[in-house]
Formats: C-alpha cells, structure tokens, sequence
C-alpha cells in the first residue's frame, strides 16, 4: 500500500511543495487549530491580521495528502483577503483535488482550525 | 521502483520461468488422462509433489496441491471442522492470522459453530498456557500461523502442537509466509494439516498445497467436489505447469536456503538499523522471534496515508496485501496493541531473492526523508 | 501420437503461450496491492475481463475467475442452493451432467436437500415438459449443461430457461465445452449462471470463470473465504498471468470462432464418414444437436480395454477425462440407454484448433484396422 | 483413455501377434466356451485331440489385452500335451502377465471355456 493511489497531479504538487506551510509568531498573530483523534489529524491555521486584512497565513499539518494540499491552496488564498471574507469551500475543494467524498471530514477540520484563529482574531485584535 | 513487498507476492525466479515455459510448450495431456500425454503430465505432477515435499521433509503423499495458501487454509479449518462435528463443534484461532483464517472461522460460526479467537501478548506471541486453558472438550481444530503475514513474528509452533496433541485438539498452521524462510519439517512442526504457498517464495500465484497427516491421517470435508483429482480433495483437471512452477520453486528454496536465509535477515537488520536512526519509530512484533524477510515499523507523528503517498518510488505495503485497499488500520497491529494512528502510520517491508543492499539503503533513505519532512509540516 | 483428446485438454495456442509468458516475466505485483506494480497487475486482470466476456457477450462485471469450470460448477451449485435455503431445499440436475456437477449435487443431498436427477432421452436431450414435472414449490435450481463433454450433444438451454424462468428456479448451465465451439451469448441462453473453462479452448488450466448475471444477480454463497477477491465469491491472490492466458484464449476463440468452428465440424464429419463404413458402429447421442468438435461412437463386437489398447498412438478418451482411471463404462453412455459393453466399447474423439484432415484420416484407419482385427479374433 | 495403461511388453507382443488364434473344424475337435455378461467377453477354446493327446489348440476370443494375452500363452502350450494334463494356472498367468488382481475372473472364464472343451472331448471322442 504504498505509492499515490489517489488524487491528481495538483495534489501531488501541493503535496510536495507545501506552499504557505509553517508558523506566525508576533503581535497581530493569531492561531487556530483543530484535531480529528480517530485519524490523528492535526490542523493549525496561523493568521497575521492587520486592520482586518490577513497580510500573511500559514499552517502546520500532520494529515493525509488531501488535507495538506487543502491547506496548500487555501493560506496563499487567505493571504491579502479581508479576514471578514475567509471560507472553506469543502465542495469546491473537494472538486479541484478530486477527493473521495470521505475527506469532507478533513476540509470541515481546515474550517473549525480556521474558525477558531478568527474568533481569537475578534477576541486578541480586537 | 524497489520491490520490498516479497511478502504480498514475489517475483518468479529465473529457474522457476524456465520449468514453467517448458511445461507450457510440452504437447499438453490431461493429468487424468490414460494416454501417453497423459500419463507424462501425471509423472511431472509427481515430481513436483516430490520437490515440495522435500522442503518441508514430508513424504510425498501427504502433499495435497491446491489453487493457492487461502484455499489450502479453508480446505483445513472448513474441512477439518466439517469432518470432525459429531466429535465437536468448537473451533479456535488467533486474533493476528490471515483473513483467509479468520474468515473461514467465522464462516464456521455461521454454520453454527462455536468459535474462539485467543489475543496473542503484545509481542505477538501467543502462550501454550492460553490455549490450553482455551480448550474445551468439544474442541476440534486450532489454527495458528508459522510466521506472521504483516510482522514476521514466528510463533513456537511445537511447544502449542504438543498442547493440541495431549488434549486432541487437530492443529492447523498457516505456513504461507514461512517456507524458504524459516526452515521446518513437519514432523518437528507437530502440526496435523499446514498451508504452503508457492508464490511468496518466487513460484506462480494461483498454487499452493496442504500437507495433510499421513498417521494419523485427519478427515476432510473437500472444499468442492469432481473428478476425484488429489485424492478428491481437490478436484479439477490439475494444472501441470503451475504444480511444476511450484515445484521447483520448492526445489531452489532449499539448494538456496543456507545462503539465502542469512541473507534475507542482513538486509532486514541493515534496514532496521537505519530506521532506528530516526526518534519515535517503533519495530511491531517480537524482535526475538521473526522471520528473516520482514520488517514491520510504526512512525509516530506522521500520517499513514501521507506517508505511503510521499513514498510512490517504494513497493510496500501497510498490512496484509491481500486486504489491501481496506482503509482501516491493520488489525494485526492493534491486535498488538499499536492504537490507530500508530498502527495507519506503519510500513511493512518485505524482502526477497531479488532485493540488493543498494535497494534498502535508498528505501531507508526515501523514508527517513519522508518521515522527517512530513513531521517537519506538523504540530510537534 | 495423434492427440483427439482436445475435449479433455487442448494444448495452448501459441498467442495465448505468448501473452502468458509476457505476463510471467513481468515484475510482479498483487493485485490487490495499492503500489504501481499491484495496479498494472489488476489492469492486466480487467482487460482479461472484458476479453471473456466479449466472448458470451457478458458484462465484464458478471464475471468472476475461478480456478477451472469443476470450482465454477461447485461455486453455482453449493453457493445458490445453499444461499437460497431458506426459499427451497430441492435442486434438479441431469444424469449426463459432468462430475463436477453431480458430485456437488450429491454433496448437497449430504447437506439434507432434496435432489432430482433427469433421465434425458436416448438421444442425450432434456424435454423441456419433463423439467416442467418435476419443478416443485420448492425447487430453487436446476443445473443443466449446453453441450456434452462425452458425446458432444447440445442441449437447448433457451426453451429450459424459459421454464425456468417461468418458475422461478435458478438455472445454471454448464458450459466448459461450449465455450469458442458452440458460440453463444448468455443474455439469450438466459441463464442466471453459467461456467466457463479455459483449458478446453487452448488457454492454461488451473483457471476458469462463472458468469453471474447481473440484473437480478442470483445470491451465492462462496465454496472458501478470505481477501475478498473477485467480489469476495473467490478469494486468493489473484494469479495474474493465468487470467491473462484465459483472456488471450477467448479473444483468439472470438476471432477465428468463423473459421474454426466449420473447419472442426467438418473435422469430426470426416472421421464419421470414414468410421461409418465399419459394420456395426453406432454415433452417440443425437445427430443433430452436436458441438462441432466432439465425435463419440461406440463399436459392436469389441472389448472397450483391447479397443484402446490397440491404438496406442491415438490420444483419444472413452468418458469424460476428468473420471479415467475409472474402469466403470461411462455413466453418459448408459444414460443414453447403451448397454455396458457397447458403453465400454466407445471412443470419444475431440478435435481442436491443431487437428488436420490427415490426422483425422490416420485415425480413422487406425480405428478401422483395430476394430477389424479384433473382430476377426472374436467368436461371432 | 486409449493406450497401454498396464501390462509388459509381453502382453503387448502377445496381444499384437495372437499365435494360436483360429478355429479348428473336423471331426476330432471339440470347442467349450465361456461367456461373462457384464463385460461381455467370450472366450471359446478349439482343442484337436487324438488319443489323449492334443494335436492342435485354438481359440476365439473377445476380452480385454490379459484375456487375449493369456490365450496367447496357453493354446501353444497346450498343442502337443496329454489332454489330461492341461490346467489354467490363474496364478502363475497373473505372474508372469502382470496383470492387476482384477483379471483373475478372467482367466478363471478361460478355465470355464477349457473344463468344457475337455468334458465334450470325453464325451464326442470316448
Ligand atoms: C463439461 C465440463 N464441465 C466441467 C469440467 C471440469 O473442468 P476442470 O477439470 O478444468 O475443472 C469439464 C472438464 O472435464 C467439462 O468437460
Ligand atoms: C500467511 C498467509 N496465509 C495465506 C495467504 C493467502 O495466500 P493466497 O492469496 O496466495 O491464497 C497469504 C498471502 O497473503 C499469507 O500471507
């Protein structure tokens, strides 16, 4: 059971390269994280926000190859975006990795990680 | 591509391709068959049945050929249960045998069978004591494996045998995974009915045999019923090139044993050794009591799938090939005790004749870079 | 020699030897396996799929490899009869079936079914009526075949399973002997099961396959568990390069079925023609209703043993292969209403794709000079 | 199921060559004959005999190759004998035939057809 037995050649790429992959310390810096005990996924979702624009997001991952190229896309999405405006689209998401419909679990955790690194956003930056 | 994954299925050795080929072009008869092509086909048959024999020190007779280790397996649990009823209707097993074993077990148990599956210690060694206070005095069959599909784990086949035999309990063992690699002969072995595959040891897939007791001789339900080939056992019109291929696949596991065997346990260790480098990977099963050919590792702080898609050079697998495609972690490993996560993130290498020092040294690599990097992307 | 004995076995056709050896050489992988290896080895599978189906006109879904028609014919019996047993107790089978068939049919008998075996007439043909009597509220199958493996007859399975299907009974058919002779589609035999062979059409023994249709899909119990391979009905590691060989042997069949099929219908007309200026020789089974490549005729006057004996260079049978060895007449013949010693004094001649007119001719003034000889040895 | 699945190359050149098969007609030959139904063989031994000595033996048969063959090996051996002393040796036939144990009822059949051709001796030519 080894080798790429599903997903395209995109997530083959973010899963390489790991675009926006790693940590945010600072003052405007916020996290959020999310964990799924069963499969041990671990997702960590770092923000930098300055006046309610995300200047920078990163993310730290111990997940299957879907959920890491999720997030390959999603933190060079996120950065530059009004904070107000960030979403995970499971559906979308699902689409453009060609995902079995059973990691929707997995972009749901991206969503709960990120959830929680906005409402600390309201709360800390506030 | 490196192959480490001799354990789900190897390559055919050279030799073993020649028999094969040359059984293919012969001008074919029916083993059955009273004529001269048929009388031919029938003399290589019986020479094969010889070569196998003669690995596992048995006499010629007592080797039943089959389509391959899962038949061999059900032909023993299915047949020797069925045989046996009147005398009793309990039947035991180990958690961490084959799906072959354990799903004719629990076909039993839809039959009506009582059925007892005992939890090996978290080595994966299972105590004669168990088993013994296991058994009941309806008790007929107890299967257990030689050596461990998914982690080598070599269980002490004679000390349980001369459980089985003092309470009169028939012993089945699964020896797919031991021929070639763990030397045995039956007779030391104990064991009343024993699996033997062909091609986990560079023979064809889609052959295997059982031995079968020749005094005292158990009965047997045949699986299905014909023409009365193999004793009726195992009828059907018998497939001369593949008992040929068998055969001699038999034949050079035991000229090559005494080298080979070794050899097979240096490249393991030399992997092991190299893995070991990394913090938090885990050796699953006894590191005692283990067949030369396989290596199974935990890697703690990854994940398993991420790991085998960061790895598509390296033929392994996670678990026994044959339920592969199972996404659920291994039950053989939690049978151990490895918890879910642990038990995902494992890896089984699987040597073989063909693997090269140079092979595992790249394999470790690919791996301690997978690993590495992918616990670099994670929460510590 | 002079091999007519291809209803027994047929050498492999140099294309399917081809693409098996191709299959052998390459690196191996389990199919079940998720690497690069497992993958091209399942692909290999799929297209051998589609190729058999292509044959019978099947969906490539509804058919599941087995290891040769005796496990295809066991596999439909004792998987419907005993997946259906809480509908019914009572299956019907032929008394001319194969061993295959009625062995699993006695097996059940064993079990506690109720079991009716048919007496076709004397030219080997099953009335549809005389099905239709003995169907009981209870009947769940009825096993039939399409053309006999002794005297070549075919039966007409259509008007069968039009009974059948009136009445709700299952109906498997035996078709090892059809299969690239007696071109069919399965969706017009309209059976719900149907066992095909690969060996009696030059590809390797040691495999074959069980059509199961798919809409509705008859419930089957398997013979044997484990990896839950072929849709769980037939476990064990795939043997790849058998599956191959089995495909490669029903494209080749698909593609000269238009000019072999008369060729080997003209084959056995010749070896009649000649075999017909004898005194005293009669053909078994109907005239009519006949596979192109078997020729069954029984010689008044002579012993059966002397006959064979005198014709050491001809590989012919008297009964089904698959039961020589059995000094017994054939049990078809008899049912056919030949005493036993002209049931004992028959050859079955079976041509396949390597056999020439003067082939045919030599045998034919083989079997004439030994029938006259030892005619003229004979008291009148 | 054709060639020779049993029998030495004794049995072969007996069963090819047949000597002493035939018939005898004339006056001082008698013929006994024995019949099994089942496998319908029939053996039939012709035994010249002249003053208590066989001139000629004969016989017919339809059998299997042991039948054949042991006919082969008794009618010459008869030829020239004192009517008296003839005997099948069911035996020593299976021996040196090495036929299967099977056969036996056989060459018993042959001592059937041999007690009748002598008994119709004692009668015709007393
Ligand atoms: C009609 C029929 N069915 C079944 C079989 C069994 O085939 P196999 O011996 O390959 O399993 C045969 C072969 O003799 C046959 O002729
Ligand atoms: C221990 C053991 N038993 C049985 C089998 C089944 O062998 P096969 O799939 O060739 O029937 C295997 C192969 O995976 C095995 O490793």
């Amino acid at each position: 059971m080894s080798a790429r037995v599903a997903g395209s050649a995109l997530v083959e790429q973010l899963f390489l390269q790991t675009p926006g992959a790693g940590v945010l310390t600072g003052p405007d810096c916020v996290m959020g994280e999310a964990i799924e005990p069963l499969s041990a996924t671990h997702v960590r979702v770092y923000l930098q926000v300055r006046e309610g624009q995300v200047v920078q997001a990163r993310y730290q991952v111990r997940g299957c190859p879907f959920t890491i190229a999720a997030l390959a896309i999603l933190a060079p999405q996120w950065a530059g975006s009004p904070a107000a405006s960030l979403r995970v689209d499971a559906d979308g998401l699902e689409r453009i990795l060609e995902a079995p419909a059973d990691r929707r679990g997995r972009f749901l955790l991206i969503e709960d990680a990120l959830t929680q690194a906005l409402s600390a956003c309201a709360t800390v930056l506030a | 591509m490196i192959y480490l994954d001799h354990a789900a299925t190897s390559a055919l050795d050279p030799v073993v391709l020649a028999a094969m080929e040359a059984a293919l072009r012969e001008p074919t008869g029916n083993p059955s068959a009273l004529h001269a092509a048929g009388r031919a086909a029938q003399a290589r048959i019986e020479a094969a049945r010889a070569q196998v024999a003669a690995l596992v020190q048995a006499e010629p007779e007592s080797i039943v050929f089959t389509s391959g280790a899962t038949e061999s397996d059900n032909l023993a649990i299915l047949g020797a249960a069925r045989a046996a009823h009147a005398r009793g209707r309990h039947v035991m097993t180990v958690k961490t045998e084959h799906r072959a074993v354990l799903d004719a077990v629990s076909a039993l148990a839809r039959e009506g069978f009582s059925t007892t599956v005992l939890k090996p210690d978290r080595e994966g060694l299972l105590a004669p004591s168990v088993i013994e206070q296991a058994i009941r005095p309806d008790t007929t069959l107890l299967s257990v494996m030689l050596v461990n599909n998914e982690t080598g784990v070599i269980q002490d086949i004679a000390s349980i045998a001369a459980v089985c035999g003092r309470r009169g309990v028939l012993l089945h063992v699964d020896a797919a995974q031991a021929v070639g690699r763990v030397p045995f002969s039956v007779a030391t072995l104990g064991a009343d009915l024993v699996s033997l595959a062909s091609h986990k040891i560079h023979g064809p897939i889609g052959v295997g045999a059982l031995y079968v007791r020749h005094h005292p001789r158990p009965a047997l339900m045949p699986l299905f019923f014909g023409g009365g080939q193999e004793g009726a056992l195992r009828p059907g019109t018998v497939a001369v090139h593949q008992i040929v291929g068998m055969g001699m696949a038999y034949a050079q596991a035991h000229a090559l044993a005494a080298q080979e065997i070794p050899r097979l346990a240096g490249l393991t260790a030399r992997l092991w050794q190299r893995l070991e480098a990394l913090p938090a990977v885990y050796l699953n099963g006894s590191a005692m009591h283990r067949a030369p050919h396989i290596l199974n590792v935990s890697f703690a702080g990854v994940d398993g799938e991420a790991l085998r898609y960061a790895l598509p050079e390296l033929a392994v697998s996670s678990g026994s090939a044959c339920s592969a495609g199972d996404p659920e972690s291994s039950y053989v490993l939690r049978a151990l005790g490895r918890e879910d996560a642990l038990a995902n993130a494992s890896l089984r290498f699987s040597v073989g004749r063909t693997t090269t020092a140079d092979e595992i040294d790249r394999a470790a690599q690919a791996v301690m870079a997978a690993v590495t990097r992918l616990r670099a992307l994670a929460p510590v």
